[in-house]
């Protein structure tokens, strides 16, 4: 199994959402968090001192699922958030050695669906 | 975009400079109580003040702050005018604080990435407005036409200038910015500001007073017998009117309406930040509503203001829960933020009728009130599919029109002009019909030329992103962890 | 739970009808100032207004406004009749806007997941109670029992039949809103919004109104001379006592009272969620105060009301001073919340006695204020374990006896009804207990019955997970982050 | 520091307690309308007020509430007595309400973590400010010494002992409370909060009746013809002044000035955190600016009241318009809290010269306070590294002196001292110079007492993690996710 | 060592927590997050619009142990978060190579605890 | 690759910002987050009754990086998060087993960077 975190723009979380769903990916977790990438960021002015913007606003998507269903997740990802842009966001894959599903304790690939 | 802000700001600037602002000059109302200058011009009254004491007493012999004796009749008239201007002040300055209550109302119905350009637009209508309405405004309103008050349009006193009325300018000057104000609400999260700031300089300077002149102003609308007490009209469906316009004109917030799978629109909910906001908005609203109702006697000598603070308490209750209801019946729970807009729709419908109505009519003005404003806003929103963020149109609008209607049904005739029901009724119809297109017209051409000039939305970028950074800058709710996603 | 609802609108609305709507029938106070219509009602006065000129000025020969000669007297009672009601306008006014300091405290005092819930309580509070004050709370008040005064209740002028004191009613009206919206914090986060609409029917319609007629409506205690200025006793116990009684029937909120391992109960602090909201809140009600005690002259030509000021202002300070003390005292750290309860306390305190004692002896009356909260919800909360989120037990029944006792204590005898001091300490503690028996058995039946009939309490899963999404389906900071399990 | 506490509430209540606080022993102000109690006192009044008919009537036979015969005569002067009274009241309760929103704009406009502290300052300066100011402040300020008003400072009518003014009392302690809150927002984010308590006593209890007496209790400046209607310098510049000291005192926040690599030092932008308070703050402050300018007219039948109103307006719009262009040049987006400032600079800059300027120069004066308070926030923060949170000092002080100055350029000479117009400029800069002088120096003096024996700053800990935790024990919105990193 | 990471209800943080303490456990992290699962969501209602919320709110807790430690911290929480209905939450395990105690720099075992 | 999650005090961030941007790693995100640990906590009063507030503010960053870029980063968090006290933090490193990048959906080492 493999835990999924997708780094993508605030405004995309509608499209990811709705990509993961036409690949009947229903499970997932966000979080909101400050991104610091290749996206230089914006300068705020505040009573006209100029501060730059470095961390921008991103959310982070969590998505533990089974061997065999990575691909289609990270595609669906990558169409729901992907505009060529800079900040369009990261993908990370890490390995799971068990899911346990509190309300039933069913361990493992039974669980993470 | 600097420039036009810049270029505005010194056309006001050169305007007000092009007159001298050396005291000497330009003479200051006299400090002392005298009756002249006590006496409040009847024809700047909202509806002609009904004959009082007061008005008996011009005749005076001596100014009397030289220490020559001063009669019994001209202190008469200094008690009735310092009262008027005690009354008028006080109630004045609670419309403006009516502004405060827009703000929260407005800001706390949109969402956060917007709040810090919406507060701005509140703020700067007001500074704007109040500027154009001295150097024309007024003028335009109040002002005469050769020697009498012309059908159409004034046309003198600009910059105060001939006639030194400062007392009924300062209540007058706050509600022109009332009726400014509603327009950003239901054109928020999406305006240009600088095309805001545009928008906001001719409703103020042009398109409220000239309506405002045909009402209160002595125009022909006023010379027919049309009655609108406090401005459900002149005030509220000026600015509603000149709302829906706006909005139609923006388009929707992107998200407001998006296609599913089968290719149908659906309608979607965009909720705002902060309830407690816009909760505090509408006490706020409520509370200087008093000043814009009691306070519209323009007389502090005219009890009648007793009558209004009833009729309008009433009306504003009556508007809140059946509102409640309404959405109650509709959605399963009530609503929060359509009961806020009920009140309003109350306290909308009761201004213009406020000082002819029965208390027990002002009830049913006001449960009318709240049901219609529920119907529409899912009228608006649903058939029309027009995004008003706030429900500006069918609280200021559509409840402003039913209450200039409810004059006509409801008013004591009595009081009116001296026309029958149904008379009274098609009077009170034309004055709606004929303000709706004075507005749209105008405020239409308005907002085209703008749209044109320098455009009246944003990109969908900066959109997406929040007005607050794309126009200001800088975030309203710094260090707070916020899902702008949505 | 529409059902309920539904019907209660419905009641309200038709008992409304039920008289005609329309203004030919029910006619208007007279919008012209006659001397008539100018004079305070006495019998609605809180305390007998004392003798003022005024009163001297009732024999008028003609109305004046068909052009008659009008004789000085009349013009005399004329003036002084409209600073009245200009008076009694503003300050009902910010007696008014008091409803929007309760809601910011309530709201900042209690968790992010209820605010909608509490905003709409606040706001229905309001307009349920000014709807059934009108149509039925106004009578059993202020109405007469056949030719006078009944002792226990009046009963007629409902709806403003008979009478048309517009002016009086308006500034009642926001007390008797004040009442039934202190419950609302003693209640929070845990009420079934449909039983609080009921609860506030009654207590506006009903119990208010009959204690109230005891003490300002001519009643058998006004009779007997107990002195309540502005309502420490009828306004504010009246609803601190309900609000003890809903508390107590409601229980803890859940997480209030824990069982550690040993199985002792450990008293857990449930923090507000918006400090700088309830501080605003309590300038807001502070500011509004003003008007609820220096409008309580009831008369524009009382000058008690620059000493009002004066007293409301230092046992305000002091109350809020001596709190802040204590609970440093107590907790090693200047709480915030307990100061904002002390300013409040400092109020409710010297609302009874701010007319008949000394600036000095309001000192001592809000120091003592300011101790006697801290003290009072240390009790309540951690001996008598009665879950009160905002303290309104403490701030209002607590300090408002105390205020009524203060009256007797401290009291200029002359001003009052020419008892000795110890009679009239005997006269005001009668009061206090009377209104507590009363207040405390209605609301107890009431309580009960709706516990019976409808339910008292929302679901666990509900109180979780907060009111707003379960009794209204929507949050009030929408997009913001916020830790709901706390 | 619970010590420090301890003794300063016992002070000042033993202070109170020291004369009797009973009723019998110290007599209320009579509650009847009698001219004597009424006639405002002429040594009170910012300005002297203007010959007005109120004057001649204080020769009166009888007290009248004995059943007497009461002269017409006695009866003008009780209706304008009354009228000043309801007037003063009102406007003063708005003034009041100032603390709102000076808390508000404070609060908006720092972080999170430190939003308890600055509630609690803004809350506990005024308690104890107006309990010092009731015990000596009022007798320093408005006292005699022997006879006639003192050069320097007054020393007489402590606890209102002698004299029973509570209307002006009331009116008074408002203004000194404004005074002593300016500075906690220059100070904010670092001050110790027990150190604020000992600085807000000493402002309301000696420094600012001090050099108010000069200039509104009959002293040197008042006797040369200094003009300062509503308190730019009285009110403003000393609460601005004071805010410089401190600020300087305490050093800057940290995180506000960095080094960068190149050693060179870098000025930072700490951003309030709630703009929507802030936003509401202004609104409030500037509601309530209308309580304080009209109402400084001291007197109900001064119907130059209406022109200040006008003037107020004008001169606020445009301190607002022109901040938010110079802020839209300087950085290229129209800045909201510079725009903010710019508001309240106007309302600072007006508040001297509202009654004696023509709405023309108003626009003037405001159009210069609204660059000038952008340039000084620029000028104290990036040029003299003096850290200011909220810009009070270029607000409050750079404007009250701005407006002071005006004055003299723009007034009308004839409504000043029949000096020239150079000479009444000389004047007028005389009186800015010496309150300078005069607070620079004991505010100095002050603040380094405090600084070594209490300690004027809060730890490096304690600030990094927020005054609300290290000062009070608890944050001010719990269960919110707040970045406190920034 | 392993990093646990656990969905839970936010009602149910306290409880957890009183369960992990017993267990000894004393150390972790939590965040607040939106989690999409097997519980539906709810409608919410804005002004008569009908928006299906199905991102609820969850609250994230990580905690790293040694290896030994798995089996008693995965059962505490069940214990705490367990309440037999759907959304009661899932346990994610995942592998972790190294720890640090930033203090004193101590690496791996005896750093996490 | 390894996934280097760090929780810190939340007034270090700016400090350990400058330190990774000085050894240059420029991309990483941050969330906050709240802490138990060796830290005790502090006590809140809030109306005279004591709570003991036992989950500290933490800041908590997570930076993917290639293997030879781990030393590196740990160093520069260290030396920017450290002071010695209780309450300084950890820092945990897990296995990644790959990494994308939207925009251009690179794989692997490159979409690190
Ligand atoms: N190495 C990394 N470690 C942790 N987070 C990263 C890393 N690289 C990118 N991110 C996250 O992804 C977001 C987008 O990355 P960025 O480099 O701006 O865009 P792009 O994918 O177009 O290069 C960043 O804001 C950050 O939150
Ligand atoms: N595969 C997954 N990936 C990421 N998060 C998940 C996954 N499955 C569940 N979750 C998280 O756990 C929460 C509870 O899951 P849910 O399916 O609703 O309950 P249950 O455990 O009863 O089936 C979800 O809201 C989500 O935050
Ligand atoms: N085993 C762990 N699992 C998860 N988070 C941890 C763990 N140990 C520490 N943390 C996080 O690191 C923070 C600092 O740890 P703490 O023990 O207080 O400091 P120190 O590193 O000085 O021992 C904690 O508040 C918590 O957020």
């Amino acid at each position: 199994m493999k835990l999924i975190i997708a780094y993508i723009q605030p405004e995309k979380l509608n499209s990811v959402k709705q990509e993961l769903f036409k690949a009947e990916i229903y499970k997932m977790s966000v979080t909101n968090a400050l991104g610091c990438g290749q996206q230089k960021g914006y300068t705020e002015t505040y009573r006209n001192v100029v501060n730059e913007v470095n961390l921008l606003k991103k959310i982070r998507i969590e998505i533990a699922v089974s061997d065999s269903f990575v691909d289609k997740t990270v595609k669906a990802i990558i169409k729901g958030a992907k505009s060529n842009q800079i900040g369009d966001g990261k993908i990370f894959i890490l390995p799971v050695e068990e899911v346990i599903r509190i309300r039933s304790e069913e361990h493992g690939e039974i669980a993470v669906g | 975009m600097n420039k036009i802000l810049f270029s505005l700001s010194l056309f006001l600037f050169t305007l007000g400079a092009g007159t001298s602002v050396f005291a000497e000059d330009a003479p200051v109302t006299s400090v002392t109580a005298t009756a002249e200058v006590v006496a409040p011009a009847p024809a700047t009254a909202p509806t002609p003040p009904p004959e009082v004491t007061l008005s008996t007493d011009k005749v005076i012999a001596e100014t009397g702050d030289d220490g020559t004796v001063v009669s019994q009749t001209e202190k008469n008239s200094a008690f009735s005018g310092s009262l008027t201007a005690v009354w008028l002040l006080i109630t004045g300055s609670l419309v403006f604080f009516m502004q405060a209550g827009f703000a929260m109302v407005e800001t706390g119905l949109t969402r956060a990435k917007n709040a810090n350009n919406i507060l701005m637009k509140n703020l700067m209508d007001f500074c704007v407005g109040s500027v154009i309405f001295f150097l024309v405004g007024w003028g335009f309103m109040y002002g005469k036409m050769g020697l009498e008050a012309g059908k159409f349009i004034g046309f003198s006193d600009f910059m105060l200038s001939s006639s030194n009325d400062t007392m009924s300018w300062f209540f007058q000057v706050v509600f022109a910015a009332t009726s400014a104000t509603i327009v950003s609400g239901a054109m928020a999260e999406r305006t240009k500001f600088v095309s805001y700031l545009v928008y906001t300089l001719v409703i103020s300077g042009l398109i409220y007073p000239i309506s405002g002149h045909w009402i209160w102003g002595g125009g022909w609308l006023s010379q027919m017998g049309f009655h609108d007490f406090a401005g459900s009209t002149v005030v509220h469906s000026v600015g509603g009117w000149a709302a829906l316009v706006g909005a139609i004109m923006l388009g929707p917030r992107i998200g407001k309406y998006v296609k599913d799978e089968k290719g149908k629109i659906r309608v979607r909910a965009i909720q705002g930040h902060n309830m407690p906001l816009a909760a505090l908005g509408v006490f706020i609203l409520w509370f200087g509503w008093y000043g814009f109702n009691c306070g519209s006697t323009l007389n502090g000598m005219d009890l009648s203001m007793t009558h209004v603070a009833v009729t309008t308490t009433l009306a504003a209750s009556m508007g809140a829960l059946l509102a409640m209801t309404a959405t109650w019946l509709i959605s399963k729970k009530p609503d929060v933020s359509m009961t806020l807009n009920g009140a309003l729709a109350g306290l909308v419908a009761i201004t213009a009728p406020c000082a002819v109505v029965s208390p027990t009519a002002a009830l049913a003005i006001g449960a009318i009130a709240g049901v219609l404003v529920v119907l529409s806003v899912e009228f608006v929103e649903k058939v029309l599919r027009i995004d008003d963020p706030v429900g500006a149109v069918s609280v200021h609008a559509v409840n402003g029109a039913w209450g200039t209607l409810a004059v006509g049904i409801f008013g004591d005739l009595a009081k009116l002009s001296n026309h029958g029901r149904l008379e009274q009724i098609g009077i009170q119809a034309l004055g709606i019909v004929s303000v709706f297109a004075w507005v749209v017209i105008t405020s239409f051409i308005l907002f085209f030329i703008i749209k044109k000039v320098i455009g009246l939305r944003v990109t969908e970028k900066e959109e997406l992103r929040g007005l607050d950074i794309g126009e200001h800058g800088s975030e309203a709710y710094n260090g707070f962890q916020i899902f702008s996603n949505m």
